[in-house]
């Protein structure tokens, strides 16, 4: 049982990898600027979800909680019992901030491709390179 | 208890400031002076605020603290300011004060000064940001910043095909490595499970446990131990941010952005960026290799006979020779003046990078010590030296509009002033005795000479003598040639920009005088607690003292 | 005259929020009371044109009844039939685009209309003409081209409603 | 609690339904009303369905209301948006000619078209 | 039960991670921009729902509008100002 | 069509992927599947809403939210920031270029129209739900903007690029708002600091709740029903800003092309 | 059996066929001849996703989770429309 929960953890990491590079590629190799950007958005993507599988948890007889306390008079019960079955907040707020600038980034670049297009007459940067 | 409010609010005044010029422009409309006043006084603003700080250090002579929001240690973000960053944030300051000062001269005429001013302030920030944060988390999104005001400031000319280009290619390569850096955090979260810098520095090394019981029970008590394999997953993050670092200080692989991206933007902004953006990458790199993962840290550990960070600093130390040859021999036949110069920070980012390197394993701190003094006092020299000369090509540049040297020709006799500045920089930067650049190349020099590293000090000096070549080139032309007969009376020079160039040649001279007056024992005196022990428990002593005091625990 | 358009939309918003957020404690209800105001006033003239309508309880019980009869008579018929062409071996399907005129008035009875062809599977509105006031309905099974026989097969029942509801 | 078990498993048959409609059908505008399926079916009356399940389930504390307003909240966003959303497809399918309506027995908007062009 | 949710969380995690996973392959292999757009959309729905089974709905709740709304939006706005197809 | 720079990248790639894997399955991540989280998680989740360290906690339900906007809330202003010089950025790409602002377009069809005009009600009521309850449920200020920014983009591509102009929402208004809805962040960010100035009393710049050696306290309580103190200010000024910010964003992709170009490409 | 449990197997009992669903649509999205066709997929997945969504969070016990869906929902309605405009209009902005 726990071997396969293992192996599967594994699966879902290394689809992670595999996405990552696909980006990669997406990035270094393929010409067009647009797919440049899409293969940016999709490699801090993945980053990101790294980050949030670093912060999962399943505790032991219990099920893991989003990291929001369930029950408005809190006390000691509802916070012990919060405390040790909800899942890592830090990294879910890291990456929400991450996720914030990876969108400022790609606004960004997507007008300077246009502004390249208006310039160039072209987003492919093999044709511009032989210019 | 002893919280400087001034530490944490420089960068936020200067954001809030940024945050507020939009919404002033509209009411303040086209009066443009309205704008440059309102750059200067942040900027001095910013300057004041530095320098307290800097003070505070130099009085308390020990790292200080800003805990935001009150919160202590590794569970909110904290500002920590060490003689490194102390330094820099002076420097970082001060030259943007000049940055501003000139750009009163560039942006008169120019349309866009709010948006100008407003990224300009963004990228005083990040800077500030950078060197003064205690978070590593903190310093991913200040970086961010930094480059996001960049790419703005890079793409300023927005009609130029060729600047346009140079932020498309910044833009995308800086997204994929800040993106890698980011990916490097998570690394470090997941084995160290924290992102406070202190604590990352107390848990590389987990012997210093044995010495400072205190520290080691708050943090243990607040952020754990470690997780999982934490020799793998620190490589791992070593190689990710030094990817993004050498990236954003354009060394060797991932150079090829800046020859692009700092001639075509302002020439302000080309000496803000040559001067001090870069250099940021050199800082975080130092903060990675020195004070989190120093020597004897987890990163040290001996595997198959070989300590993974050495391993890593060889590889700086090769990227660094490999850089400062190839920005040498590139710069010297370089015909436009401002990529010459931007071939030149490249040359000297490899030198910085050469003295990073230093610190290997075997060395003695002593040496190592000597090295990251020659290094920011490169940083320093280079930074004083590039944005002079980055202004006096702004001003020959304005004055034939164009940015050929062949088209200089002669122009040096037209505007002596700036001639003056601007040999008086190249000399500084060639490294001659009596100027500032002089003392910093030599200090390196020493240490790796010291350090068994004769390689490497060769290459140090061979790449000043080929960079003699590119800097002769662009003097000669100034001044030999009979002085340009259709240009006479059209050239004039305008007070302000030589004002500026005069101050920084007086910055460059007197930097010279006090290397020589003992300048270079003092910074080593601020600088030490970089590269020694002590210095790295007196990092995370001043951290969790505070933050126990403020959690009720101390 | 935009406090009298606001208000009926200051009380759907209320109702949203209200439903949306699940309680009802002085917090909630006082946010909510600020947000309906805002939204209320801010998209006052540009949802609502005519606001005596909006004022009348008997239009509103034509809606409920409305949405009651839909949803438990036509949508149930329409699901079954195309449930079964989709499942059936030989995929029965008999496709083609109709004229469906309709009668009437207003935007909102119009897009009512529409949207209940719509969501009825087996009809899609794919174009319309609003001068001569004619759907262009996609229809999996063409009983017959003729618009007005097509229009009782297809959105007599809606129109009879929306006329009621909005004109 | 019962009707809202319900009114879920209708919404997955409908949904597995749709979803092989979707496969099957041979053209855009067919697949249209198996998407119309999917929507209608397969969420709204699923969504309502966890609504009424929400409202019985006590072990789900005090937030359960959330859940079931939301969940109302999104039927009724969904019934509105997605025949919109559908029309607009269709609508710029046939306007831009991406897809041909191929298996037809009329196509009364071509006609209409080609005369106030032609 | 508590075993089989977890074994069924995995298999969850497992299936959206290996279709994100083609989805994104599918994205970078596509020449036209538009198709590459949808397939990205997928892949953020992909994505969301993992972030969604890792029970962070703070982040659904940013990425969702982030990358299923607005990034293909953007991204349609500026394969509209440009070009459409990727290469010759 | 496969050169030979795509061969070489896509092996050093995979080179790079599965070196990543091999290190991963040395432990690189930690223990997979994870049971237990990093200690300082411990402490966040505990430090949330904890009436018994009274000096020490947030007053927030939402653990996220409570970390995004006061244990590490200068990530959250710079993010903010770095999403403003994107706008900024951008702005000064299209400078000078005139949005006219009369009517007209042709937009998508009249239903469609119809739908959108009503959707103006309940999405922003949803998305200010989201916003005020950001100390309670998931959500907050960003998240309920860029809900918000379905209406925006809807009413650009639905009706087209002059329906906001037309109704008062100019680019120059946008920044205006936008503009506000930052200083509302920077200043509930120094809020106490610039009391405490008044009072002689020591604060923190992003302090929220009052410390051991500070005193003061934004709002966070009302018997027993909490408030979230700053984060509620936050997460409306935010709210404000990122909708605003995601308009002017759309607003200038919108712009039709013949009118940028001349103005764009001039020297 | 309490009512717990019994929801919870009904829940895991249905979720195989929405996965099934899920799949088929995917299927459809991927290959669809015409870029309307994927949309048409990714958009009747969707708001199925934002059913399952629902019960998911019922299944998890953790009925916050919810928020999600309407998000979900509201997102794709606009990828539907701006996919459609870039088809139907000249100009994204018209």
């Amino acid at each position: 049982m726990t071997n396969i929960a293992v192996l599967t953890a594994y699966v879902i990491v290394l689809s992670l990898y595999v996405n990552l590079g696909i980006a990669l590629y997406g990035i270094f190799a393929r010409p067009s600027l647009v797919k440049k950007l899409i293969a940016i958005t999709i490699l801090s993507d993945t980053a990101n979800a790294f980050a949030v599988l670093v912060g999962y948890r399943w505790p032991r007889n219990a099920l893991p909680k989003p990291p929001v306390i369930p029950e408005l008079p809190v006390t000691r019960r509802v916070l012990e019992e919060y405390t040790s079955s909800a899942v890592d907040p830090l990294p879910q707020a890291l990456v929400l901030t991450a996720i914030v600038i990876g969108l400022a980034i790609t606004l960004f670049i997507a007008f300077i491709i246009i502004q390249y297009y208006r310039l160039y007459g072209t987003v492919d940067v093999r044709k511009v390179r032989r210019i | 208890m002893e919280v400087y409010v001034g530490l944490g609010l420089a960068p936020l005044i200067l954001t809030i400031a940024s945050f507020a010029l939009p919404l002033i422009s509209l009411v303040v409309g086209d009066r443009k002076w309205f704008y440059h006043v309102y750059g200067l006084v942040f900027g001095v603003v910013a300057l004041v605020y530095a320098l307290v700080s800097y003070n505070m250090v130099v009085v308390l002579g020990k790292p200080i603290i800003y805990p935001f929001g009150g919160w202590p240690g590794p569970i909110g973000i904290v500002y920590e300011v060490d003689g490194l960053g102390a330094i820099l944030g002076l420097l970082v300051a001060f030259d943007m004060l000049l940055v501003i000062l000139y750009s009163w001269w560039y942006m008169w005429e120019r349309d866009g000064v709010e948006w100008y001013y407003t990224l300009l302030l963004l990228l005083e920030t990040g800077m500030l940001g950078i060197v003064y944060t205690g978070d590593i988390f903190n310093l991913f999104v200040m970086i961010e910043l930094l480059a996001i005001a960049a790419y703005g400031l890079v793409a300023f000319h927005r009609s130029k095909k060729e600047a346009v280009e140079a932020a498309v290619k910044y833009s995308v390569i800086g997204a994929t490595a800040t993106t890698m850096y980011f990916l490097a955090i998570v690394f470090i979260y997941g084995t160290y499970g924290t992102v406070n810098m202190a604590d990352l520095a107390l848990k590389a090394r987990p012997w210093l446990c044995l010495h400072d019981v205190d520290s080691c029970r708050y943090l243990a008590l607040v952020s754990g131990t470690g997780y999982g394999n934490t020799l793998i997953a620190t490589s791992i993050a070593m190689a990710l941010a030094l990817w993004a670092f050498t990236f954003k200080a354009a060394v060797f692989p991932n150079h090829f952005w800046l020859p692009d991206a700092h001639p075509e933007a302002p020439t302000p902004v080309s000496a803000a960026l040559s001067g001090l953006v870069v250099k940021m990458g050199a800082y975080a790199t130092l903060r990675f290799v020195y004070t989190l993962f120093g020597v004897n840290s987890t990163l040290d550990m001996v595997v198959s006979g070989i300590s993974l960070r050495d391993a890593i600093l060889v590889v700086l130390l090769i990227l660094g020779a490999i850089s400062a040859i190839l920005g040498a021999l590139v710069m010297v036949i370089q015909d436009d003046i401002k990529r010459l110069l931007a071939y030149s920070t490249i040359a000297h980012l490899g030198i910085v990078f050469m003295g990073i390197g230093v610190g290997l394993s075997s060395v003695d701190v002593g040496i190592a010590s000597i090295a990251i003094t020659g290094v920011v006092l490169h940083i320093i020299n280079h930074s004083f030296g590039k944005t002079l000369l980055f202004m006096a090509s702004g001003v020959y540049i304005d004055a034939v509009d164009s940015r050929s040297i062949n088209d200089m020709r002669g122009l040096g006799k037209l505007l002596p002033f700036t001639t003056f500045a601007l040999i008086l920089g190249l000399l500084h930067l060639l490294g001659i005795p009596p100027l500032g650049g002089f003392f910093s190349k030599l200090l390196i020099y020493n240490a790796l000479m010291n350090s068994g590293l004769v390689v490497f000090a060769i290459i140090l000096v061979l790449s000043t003598a080929i960079s003699i070549l590119g800097y002769m080139k662009v003097i000669v032309s100034l001044i030999v040639p009979a002085r340009p007969t259709e240009l006479i009376g059209r050239v004039k020079e305008h007070p302000l920009p030589v004002a500026v160039l005069f101050v920084i040649a007086l910055i460059i001279v007197m930097l010279g005088i006090w290397s020589l007056s003992g300048g270079i024992d003092y910074l080593s005196s601020l600088l030490n607690s970089v590269v020694s022990i002590d210095g790295a428990r007196e990092y995370i002593n001043s951290m969790t003292e505070l933050s126990s005091r403020l959690a009720g625990l101390g | 005259m935009r406090i009298v358009k606001a208000l009926p939309l200051m009380l759907l918003s209320f109702i949203v929020y209200i439903v949306f957020t699940g309680s009802i404690r002085l917090y909630d209800i006082v946010t909510g009371i600020a947000v309906a105001v805002v939204i209320g006033l801010i998209t006052a003239n540009v949802v609502v044109s005519n606001p005596s309508k909006a004022y009348s309880i008997n239009r509103l019980r034509w809606l409920i009844q409305y949405v009651f009869h839909y949803f438990l008579v036509s949508e149930v018929k329409a699901h079954l039939d195309v449930i079964r062409r989709a499942l059936s071996p030989r995929m029965p399907i008999n496709p083609g685009i109709v004229r469906v005129p309709y009668r009437v008035e207003s935007d909102y009875a119009e897009a009512l209309v529409a949207c209940s062809i719509t969501n009825t599977p087996g009809t899609v509105v794919v174009d319309l003409d609003k001068d001569r006031r004619i759907f262009y309905v996609h229809w999996i099974d063409v009983k017959t081209p003729e618009p007005e026989k097509a229009r009782l097969e297809i959105s007599e029942l809606f129109e009879r409603y929306a006329k009621k509801i909005f004109d | 609690m019962y009707l809202g078990e319900i009114l879920v498993a209708i919404g997955v048959f409908c949904d597995l339904a749709a979803s092989i409609g979707m496969l099957r059908f041979p053209n855009f505008y067919v697949r249209l009303h198996a998407a119309t399926v999917g929507t209608i079916g397969g969420a709204f009356v699923p969504l309502i369905g966890v609504a009424l399940i929400a409202l019985g389930a006590e072990w789900l504390g005090t937030y359960r209301f959330f859940l079931a307003g939301a969940s109302i909240i999104t039927a009724i966003l969904i019934v509105i948006l997605a025949p919109v959303g559908t029309h607009v497809l269709a609508r710029a399918a046939h306007r831009a000619g991406v897809v041909a309506v191929k298996p037809k027995v009329v196509d009364h908007l071509e006609e209409d078209r080609a005369r106030i062009k032609g | 039960m508590i075993v089989v949710l977890e074994v069924f969380t995995l298999a969850l995690l497992t299936l959206f991670a290996l279709t994100s996973v083609v989805a994104a392959y599918l994205a970078i292999r596509e020449r036209d921009l538009v198709r590459a757009v949808v397939f990205s959309a997928i892949q953020s729905s992909m994505y969301a729902l993992i972030y969604y089974v890792l029970m962070a709905p703070d982040i659904v709740l940013v990425y969702i509008p982030v990358s299923v709304g607005l990034i293909p939006a953007v991204l349609l706005f500026v394969i509209k100002k440009t070009e459409r197809y990727e290469g010759e | 069509m496969v050169t030979k720079i795509d061969v070489f990248v896509a092996i050093s790639i995979a080179i790079f992927v599965l070196s990543l894997a091999y290190i991963t399955s040395l432990g690189g991540l930690g223990p997979l599947p994870p049971v237990d989280v990093r200690d300082i998680a411990y402490q966040y989740l505990n430090l949330t809403y904890n009436p018994w360290r009274r000096f020490l906690t947030s007053f927030a339900l939402e653990s996220v939210t409570a970390i995004i906007w006061d244990f590490r809330g200068l990530d959250t202003l710079y993010e903010t920031a770095v999403f403003y010089g994107a706008i900024i950025a951008s702005i000064a790409l299209y400078r000078g270029v005139k949005i006219t602002h009369s009517r007209g377009g042709t937009g998508l069809s009249p239903i469609a129209k119809t739908v959108t005009r009503l959707s103006f009600v309940l999405i922003p009521t949803v998305a200010a739900s989201v916003a005020l309850h950001g100390h309670l449920t998931p959500g907050g200020g960003f998240q309920a903007g860029s809900i918000a920014t379905v209406v925006i983009v809807l009413a650009i591509i639905v009706f087209s690029r002059y329906f906001l102009p037309g109704h008062g929402l100019s680019k120059e208004r946008a920044l205006l708002l936008r503009s506000i809805g930052l200083l509302g962040v920077g200043l509930t960010s120094i809020g106490l600091l610039l009391i405490s100035f008044l009072l002689g009393v020591n604060a923190y710049i992003f302090q929220n709740q009052a410390k051991l050696d500070a005193p003061l306290s934004y709002p966070s309580l009302v018997d027993d029903y909490t408030l979230g103190g700053s984060l509620l200010f936050f997460n409306l000024s935010e709210f404000i800003a990122v909708a605003f910010g995601f308009m002017i964003v759309f607003l200038l992709l919108s712009v039709s092309e013949e009118d940028v170009r001349e103005v764009v490409t001039r020297d | 059996m309490s009512l717990e449990q019994q929801v919870t197997l009904f829940i895991l009992a249905v979720f195989p066929l929405y996965l099934l669903a899920f799949t088929l649509y995917i299927i459809r999205a991927i290959r669809g001849p015409t870029i309307p066709d994927s949309v048409l997929a990714i958009d009747a997945l969707s708001f199925d996703i934002a059913a399952f969504l629902a019960l998911l969070s019922i299944l998890y016990r953790s009925p916050i989770l919810i928020s999600c869906a309407v998000v979900l929902s509201l997102w794709v309605y606009a990828l539907d429309v701006y996919v459609s405009k870039y088809f139907e209009a000249r100009d994204m902005g018209d």
